[in-house]
């Protein structure tokens, strides 16, 4: 099960961070309805972390809460993406958006993996993102096409977040060696150029020309923000060591 | 004519009413009904959905620091429900004639009330055990009565509301729970934050009916069911077994059986801390509607391009 | 030494907050000469936190980096001000305006007292402090007297920070029985009443009427944003405990 | 006319100029310069100032982290120094000719270079040894012959430059040393993170000389004193007894002393990475720029009102 967990905790780690981030974003969202659809992705996703952490952890006899508070920046495998600071609402929407292409093509394919526990998870997880998907395009549309400043606003959040998109689909070094188990995410990249520049266009919006950043989240190399991130989301847990909640 | 025609409307409209009442059946928000009763609604649901809008930052405060993943998940869940709670209320509202966008901006300008029980700061963990337990512990005493409020909207969204108050109780027992089983530093947070919400959550139900110069219309409404000194004995009398249960010492040494009563008895509150609060002086007034208007105000630009959006969108419909 | 040490201790807190705040700022700030003005000021405060903590400390055998990294959030005595949030440049503005007139008034005091080390920190203290106040008010009346947009910002800028002013002034509980050693805060206040706003009125703005907000903080109690400023500050000393650097 | 005495200015300028560097002396901004030296030290002067600006973020990075007090001042002043040394280049660059608001503009816009060292990430403290002793190594041992280059306004500011970078580096190398007696954990963090940057540090010098266009110019014009191996060369040579003394191992196990040549063997670099940082692939290439713009963007309204504020206040003193 080595391999697996492994494997299992990079997905995880990509989950847990993103819902930190979309956490902080509860009840300072630009409309109620907002804070509510932000909070119900956040939740979905906090729910896949838990699913693959315990399921990784159930191999080295850890808990969820082990692996997610006792282990420093770089152990953590999720992808820079996912760590990217929520910015404005228009970068989160971009950053939203690329994930959850991602993930609806990942767990499209993970819910066929071999493995019955990463299959079941994915396939419960594919239905839920599917509607992150939706909200995110709706306010692609709406930003790109709505008001002179959102469009611009867009246009930026889609440049901020761009470098980051090449990492996603780079080879998983923990896929490997697991063929019917793991997916391989570059072979997710057809469905991103399938859809995202057409997303893109139809919300008036330019596809980005910008380098992708090196990436490595799998190997533990993370961006400046991850430090903070790990610092308040483990600060409580960590002055009581041992301690049950 | 016209003023003969409503007043011909007014006399029937106050005589069906008065039968709706008196019938313990619910005012809809197609039937007539007395200026007075529906402003007193309008103020009571609309700071009722102000207090849901603002309670979620006292406990929001705590999701990126929870300290397990399953705690984050309930807290998270929960801070949710709260903005859902105020989405209906305010619906519910809107029913009685005022919009949504008027009621809001009450509330970021600072013209309207809501609960202060949430102007209150949450520095520990602890203090997410204490607001389920004692706050939505207290809510609920409120509310139960309120899912018979003879105003029809009201009171639904009432019955669901509470259904959902009292799972937050519940897992806000847990949490404290947790702790008082936990280490030495664990059981302290849990008794040091309870001795901060106790008084403040007995304070939630009003002054002392002596005090509270609009209850007994809104009793005679069928809006308040009981008089706020008889919510705040309800509350003591459920809380006391409950603190037995956790091991927790509620912070007022005159609590006590009173047989005689079938009561407990309890100390007197501090009602100038009360007013205080109330008068904009408590530890977090400044901040509260602060954050919520700054979100407001930095989010303008992404509800103005909603609205481009739509009204684009709805043209091309009609255009096509 | 008890009752000084105490004294002390809280006004090495009230500096040590602000200096974590201001060095927030860092490569953010509106121009680069800001970066400069603003980490001089950071630093200034910074130093006053340092002597304070440290001669806090030599009473109970603790350096300022055990009183500094080891205390949790209810043994930080700093006054609530200090740790309210950078907002945008307007708000710390009007946060250093506050603070400057305040540690103008309290070190020009203090350096009449009867303890020598509080004497000579305070003395050194206030000829920086007389910088801090002419960057801060400079500031208000390029802002105030700016643009219409900076006139508003600047306004909201005030009333943000206004609540929190009560506090400064108000009894401090450690200066008690230390007649001539430590400053009432109450002994102050003439000061600002008598400055503040005349520099509000020059630079076209209100003086905000707005309810003082409870205070506390020299007894523990501070407001929601000061729990993730710790856990940032402390996180990497809290990670290796015992460890020098 | 106006053609002819530029022409006869131009020849007298050429002389005077080619004087001017024969004897080792400044060239000062009112003097005549070739429009490629002008050119070449616009480039090389307002590069440096956006390395300064963009290397306060690595550092910058771990100021509200810092584990002691003094080690926090140590890096407030330094990330302060390092906006200093920009505002000074800049000011030396702008004695060219060139705006400041140009060069910023051609910063934010990622139109400039800025030196790609610090497109690299800070994940840990040690980072905050390694910069200084490494990267600022590298910069001294760059700049050091710079306080001698021909025009005076940037060999001046290059003077003052150096003997703050000594100061760094000397800062640097102390936390490594620290961190080396301390702590299993501390003695790991600090060869991890030499591990990363000791490479990066040694490719700051730019490609081998072979592969260095630019080079042959910037040198007869006295700008440029030693080729990039050379520096190079020097540098490792600095560090090899460096090392020794802090404990740490650098991450190459060619490094041997060479009797004959009387320096120290390297191994060969990884050009391709260097490249692949310079194209925009490094780990924080997106981060750095946009986050300067961010700043910058932010601001507009901040220095708006400074604008309008002196503005008015010259009309004021004009009027009275």
């Amino acid at each position: 099960p080595g391999p697996v967990a492994d494997y299992a905790l990079g997905l995880g780690d990509d989950a847990l961070v993103l819902a930190q981030r979309l956490g902080e974003w509860i009840a300072h969202a630009p409309e109620l309805e907002e804070d509510v659809a932000l909070g119900n992705i956040a939740l979905d996703q906090l729910g896949h972390a838990r699913s693959m952490l315990t399921y990784a952890g159930s191999a080295w006899g850890k808990t969820e809460d082990e692996l997610a508070y006792f282990r420093g920046e770089s152990e953590f495998r999720n992808r820079q993406l996912f760590e990217r600071p929520n910015g404005d609402f228009a970068v989160t929407i971009a950053r939203q958006l690329v994930a959850s292409v991602y993930f609806d093509s990942l767990y499209t394919a993970l819910a066929d993996s071999t493995d019955p526990t990463l299959a079941a998870i994915a396939a419960k997880a594919v239905k839920e993102v599917d509607y992150h998907l939706d909200h995110s395009v709706q306010w692609l549309l709406r930003l790109g096409r709505g008001t002179e400043l959102s469009h611009e606003r867009m246009q930026r959040g889609l440049e901020t977040i761009w470098p980051f998109v090449g990492e996603l689909y780079s080879a998983d070094p923990f896929a490997e060696g697991l063929d019917g188990v793991a997916v391989d995410p570059r072979t997710l990249q057809a469905r991103f150029d399938d859809v995202v520049p057409r997303l893109i266009a139809d919300a008036s919006l330019t596809l980005p020309a910008i380098p992708f950043a090196r990436g490595g989240g799998r190997d533990g190399r993370h961006s400046e923000s991850m430090g903070p991130l790990l610092a308040e989301m483990q600060v409580l847990a960590r002055a009581h060591p041992g301690a049950k909640w | 004519m016209a003023e003969s025609t409503e007043t011909m409307d007014d006399d029937a409209g106050a005589a069906r009413f008065a039968e709706l009442l008196a019938n313990e059946h619910r005012v809809e928000p197609t039937d007539w009904m007395p200026e007075g009763y529906r402003k007193t609604l309008i103020r009571q649901i609309s700071q009722h959905a102000h207090s849901e809008i603002i309670g979620m930052q006292p406990e929001g405060n705590w999701i990126t620091r929870a300290p397990s993943l399953k705690r984050k998940a309930i807290l998270m869940a929960k801070v949710q429900d709260e903005a859902g709670h105020g989405l209906y209320l305010y619906s519910a509202a809107q029913t009685l004639g005022i919009e949504r966008e008027t009621m809001f901006d009450q509330l970021i300008t600072g013209k309207a009330k809501y609960s202060s029980i949430f102007n209150y700061t949450t520095p520990t963990w602890a203090d997410m055990g204490s607001i389920g337990w004692l706050v939505d512990g207290a809510a609920i005493c409120n509310q139960v009565p309120l899912c018979r409020a003879s105003y029809g909207p009201y009171g639904r969204a009432m019955v669901r509301i509470c259904k959902e108050e009292s799972f937050h109780q519940r897992q806000g027992f847990e949490i404290l729970l947790q702790l008082m089983r936990g280490t030495d530093a664990q059981r302290a947070m849990a008794q040091e934050s309870v001795n901060r919400w106790y008084a403040p959550a007995l304070m939630m139900f009003g002054p002392p009916d002596d005090d509270s110069p609009n209850s007994k219309q809104s009793m005679a409404w069928n809006i308040k069911r009981f008089s706020n000194d008889d919510l705040r004995q309800r509350f003591v009398d459920m809380l006391v077994p409950q603190a037995e249960i956790l091991g927790i010492t509620l912070p007022d040494p005159d609590i006590a059986w009173n047989e005689g009563r079938g009561h407990y008895d309890f100390g007197e509150l501090d009602w100038a801390e009360f007013h205080e609060v109330l008068a904009g002086r408590g530890p977090a007034n400044a901040i509260r509607v602060a954050r919520r208007r700054t979100a407001h105000e930095e989010g303008a630009w992404v509800r103005e391009a909603a609205r481009a959006y739509a009204d684009a969108r709805s043209t091309e419909r009609i255009a096509s």
